[in-house]
């Protein structure tokens, strides 16, 4: 069966190349694609291209370029981050405190850690999905060493008060650590203005390349190395440096920083236009904040229909049932559980999300591939009691 | 991670269910498990199944045995109903066995509307 | 001041990619770049492309595709295997057996390892780096569980004898790693006729990507996952995968499959002609073995020469002191100091590494630049005794 | 990682090392340690060092130091080797800290050599 071109909006599971970052990994893949470690003439060369990156990174988030650790993603920066911060200063305390609705990859590592004699308060979102700074302050204990909570949900778009967070954080002298995974890039974050010490991000999902990742540590937060092997980034995280990559997500930073505050505009347009599309279904709900929530994600659920049969029935249309990341799992998303939905809201949930390439028509063709697609599966439903 | 989650048959069915509706004053087979709600509607004349509808409530393998069963029992006489074959439903469909249970719904509406069927048949016509 | 362009004889470093290979990438790049575990047809797209890749790769070295693990480089790989296997198996022994010339990136894992009370065998080479198989058995215990040696040592090119201590380990229940990054893609390498359990290798030492490698796991072999979050990769290592980058690692598998004889080939002809042109000189010694090392590889020490000042008397040739990877730590290379040459002997070893793309020509520059530079260094010196 | 390891006094001086040999019955200053050797000659007339040459075995920042050395004090008073400054070497050349012991073994070079030019200074001619 041949099937017609996807019309993509999943932009929170993953990016296109900006044509800017595919030009820079051509240019460095051919003409500096030394190892920068190398100590002759060609690896200097490949230096000063990661030295660059780390300028363009430090530029869009507002840190020191020393700050930044290069990591293959966001997964690995949060495993570097929790268990390297934990386990280091693990006489500071051993208790921890995250949010119920963080990603896999905060969730399982503070899972990890929980098995070796951590302890893990998990905090619940208010029903929009916002943490209550005060509820957050009230979970605090004298033993308390270290704190994650992301800046943009990846399911639902909620976006934290990262702010009064790292404010009490800092005033009791808690590590602050920030999943922005889904804010780097994407709105306007600035790290030394947030009291944040360590900040994880990933390039695919702000139009770089895939495979490249960073964590930005304050001066002065110690870390346990969580991979061994060579002197490279100062013992933090061996390996050989993938220039390209690393340039590559360095161009992804700059074009963002010029481009952000037109991508927002276009999002809010286009968020606005879906949502005004498809609110008037009977059963519509949002799963996320009606304002204030990042404007290229848009969650809802609808009430008696089937996920699955939902999804096959939006084809061409790519868009997420759970966790871009996980949806490999069948179980109804756990975030949205913890908003408050049930197993049948939870499972008949559809993510889109989109981004710089997204067009209205992309959005139009959403609208009606999703209305037709309720109406079809209700006209096949039997009624409750038949 | 790889495979193709439906074959072509359940994919057209999907598209394509000709036998989704309800047969008026038919006989009428129900059942719901595990979320899922099948209801199977039946006009029987002579013993034969002359026309088979379903509605369904669940994912799209669902929704496709549903059709393919009635695809393949209209015409045929209402006694096969007791030889209705969940394997090989599941089989030409390529069903993953962890959906095993749903279909096994599907029997269980399948003998519903065969006992529906027995008890139009048995009741004396006043 | 301008510097003439580079004559990169560090293949053992990186490679640059094949063409065919930054084809891939692009192609992937635009129209295939979507998360492989997401569910839907764009998804599936690419999860079509990660399964080619496997294949390819499970081709080239005799595995099955299913035992492929995706990490961010060797590095990773060894990581995973070697803390992996040894704290799941801890139980089975917490004795360890390894080489001293191992990559920095197996080295430091095990010495991680020794400080959480595992016991760690370093096992010397002899002269010309060869792990002798009755000195490895005589190592093993009955409590070792785990034994990690490389195939190709990326200093020396000297090769180890990877089946016949397979064999051993395999008759003894043993676990072994291998780490392969110099191998794989470069010599013909069949995992399943030589009984290894675990296998590590990298793509940008074959021609390959940056920031992708794999790890190859026996069916049956147990490890606890080194990273957390997300079901991907069945747990074993979560994060979005690079489906570009592994794409590339696939069609650099392919391209060694059909390559590998003619660049040894190649290979032979140019080592052979370097150390023809330089053996000559004055109190030069070749670092690893006279026959059967790895003909990609020529590492020679020089009487008397400061390292250093022999380096950039070499410019613009591109070679390496010390290990690549490593290069900015300034002590004489372990693995050098292992066959036993002097501090003085070591430091001025250079590594000449070359591959595919290396001419006749390239080798003709270094040997006269090599030769000029022992004796504008020579000219320079007090006698020893002024 | 980043910075270039030599600036382009030290790559000029390294690639041209005009005062690199001997002066032919000299006075010698010599100095070895860590590895390093370093051989200065003179010649001295009137109290002036007329010519100078080093021989040096080290990394490119100690031959350079030693060029840099005999450019700079060819044509003045014996006299000022004793004001001879590391620092302001270390500074032109741009040698990193952890290297600074290596042109200490310069500065001892340069004592010796003084210590040489003032021996025959005071030794009465024969
Ligand atoms: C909030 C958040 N954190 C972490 C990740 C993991 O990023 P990566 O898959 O690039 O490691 C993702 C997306 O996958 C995410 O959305
Ligand atoms: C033998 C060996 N093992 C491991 C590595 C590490 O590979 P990577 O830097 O790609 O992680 C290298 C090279 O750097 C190597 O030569």
């Amino acid at each position: 069966m041949i099937s017609p071109a996807p019309i993509y909006l999943d932009y929170a599971a993953t990016t296109p190349l900006d044509s800017r970052v595919a030009d820079r990994l051509r240019d460095v893949q051919s003409s500096a694609y030394f190892n920068p470690a190398s100590n002759h003439i060609a690896g200097r060369q490949s230096a000063r291209v990661v030295a660059e990156a780390a300028t363009s990174l430090g530029a869009l988030i507002n840190v020191d370029p020393a700050s930044i650790i290069w990591t293959s993603g966001a997964t690995e920066s949060n495993n570097l981050a929790i268990l390297g911060a934990a386990k280091q200063r693990a006489h500071c305390g051993r208790h921890l405190v995250t949010m119920r609705t963080e990603h896999k990859a905060v969730v399982d590592v503070f899972r990890a850690l929980e098995k070796t004699g951590f302890e893990v308060t998990w905090l619940s979102p208010g029903p929009e999905g916002q943490l209550d700074p005060e509820t957050f302050e009230a979970a605090l204990r004298d033993d308390t060493q270290l704190v994650s909570i992301m800046k943009i949900n990846n399911e639902t778009g909620v976006v934290q008060d990262i702010e009064a967070i790292g404010r009490i954080c800092r005033a009791r002298n808690i590590l602050f650590h920030v999943d922005a995974a889904q804010a780097v890039g994407k709105v306007p974050v600035d790290v030394s203005a947030l009291q944040v010490d360590m900040m994880s991000m990933t390039a695919h999902k702000f139009y770089g390349p895939k495979g490249i990742g960073a964590l930005c540590v304050a001066n002065g937060t110690a870390l346990e190395p969580q991979m061994f092997g060579g002197g490279q980034q100062k013992r933090m995280r061996p390996g050989t440096l993938p220039v390209d990559l690393i340039a590559g997500l360095g161009t992804a930073a700059t074009v963002a920083a010029q481009c952000i505050d037109d991508d927002l505009c276009k999002l809010v347009m286009l968020k606005d236009r879906l949502w005004s599309g498809i609110r008037g279904i009977d059963g519509v709900r949002l799963n996320g904040p009606e304002q204030g929530g990042y404007p290229g994600i848009l969650n809802v659920s609808v009430e008696d229909i089937e996920g699955e049969s939902l999804l096959l029935a939006l084809e061409p249309l790519c868009v997420a049932t759970g966790s871009a990341c996980n949806s490999q799992s069948q179980e109804p998303s756990y975030v949205l559980r913890a908003l408050g939905l049930s197993d049948q809201e939870a499972q008949s949930a559809i993510r889109f999300s989109f981004g710089r390439q997204t067009t209205v028509e992309d959005i139009d063709f959403a609208i009606s591939a999703y209305r037709s697609a309720v109406s079809k599966l209700r006209s096949l439903a039997p009624g409750i009691a038949a | 991670m790889i495979g193709e989650p439906y074959n072509d048959v359940v994919r057209e069915h999907f598209a394509h269910p000709g036998h989704a509706g309800d047969v008026p004053d038919g006989a009428i087979g129900y059942f719901e498990d595990q979320g899922l709600r099948i209801r199977l509607s039946a006009e029987v004349a002579a013993g034969v199944l002359n026309r088979l509808r379903f509605r369904a409530w669940g994912c799209p393998h669902v929704l496709a045995a549903c059709e393919e069963f009635c695809r393949r029992y209209e015409g045929r006489p209402a006694t096969d109903l007791e030889e209705f074959e969940t394997a090989r439903i599941m089989e030409d469909l390529a069903v993953p066995v962890e959906k095993t249970g749903r279909i096994l719904v599907l029997e269980d509406t399948v003998r519903s509307l065969g006992q529906a069927i027995q008890d139009l048949t048995d009741t004396p016509r006043e």
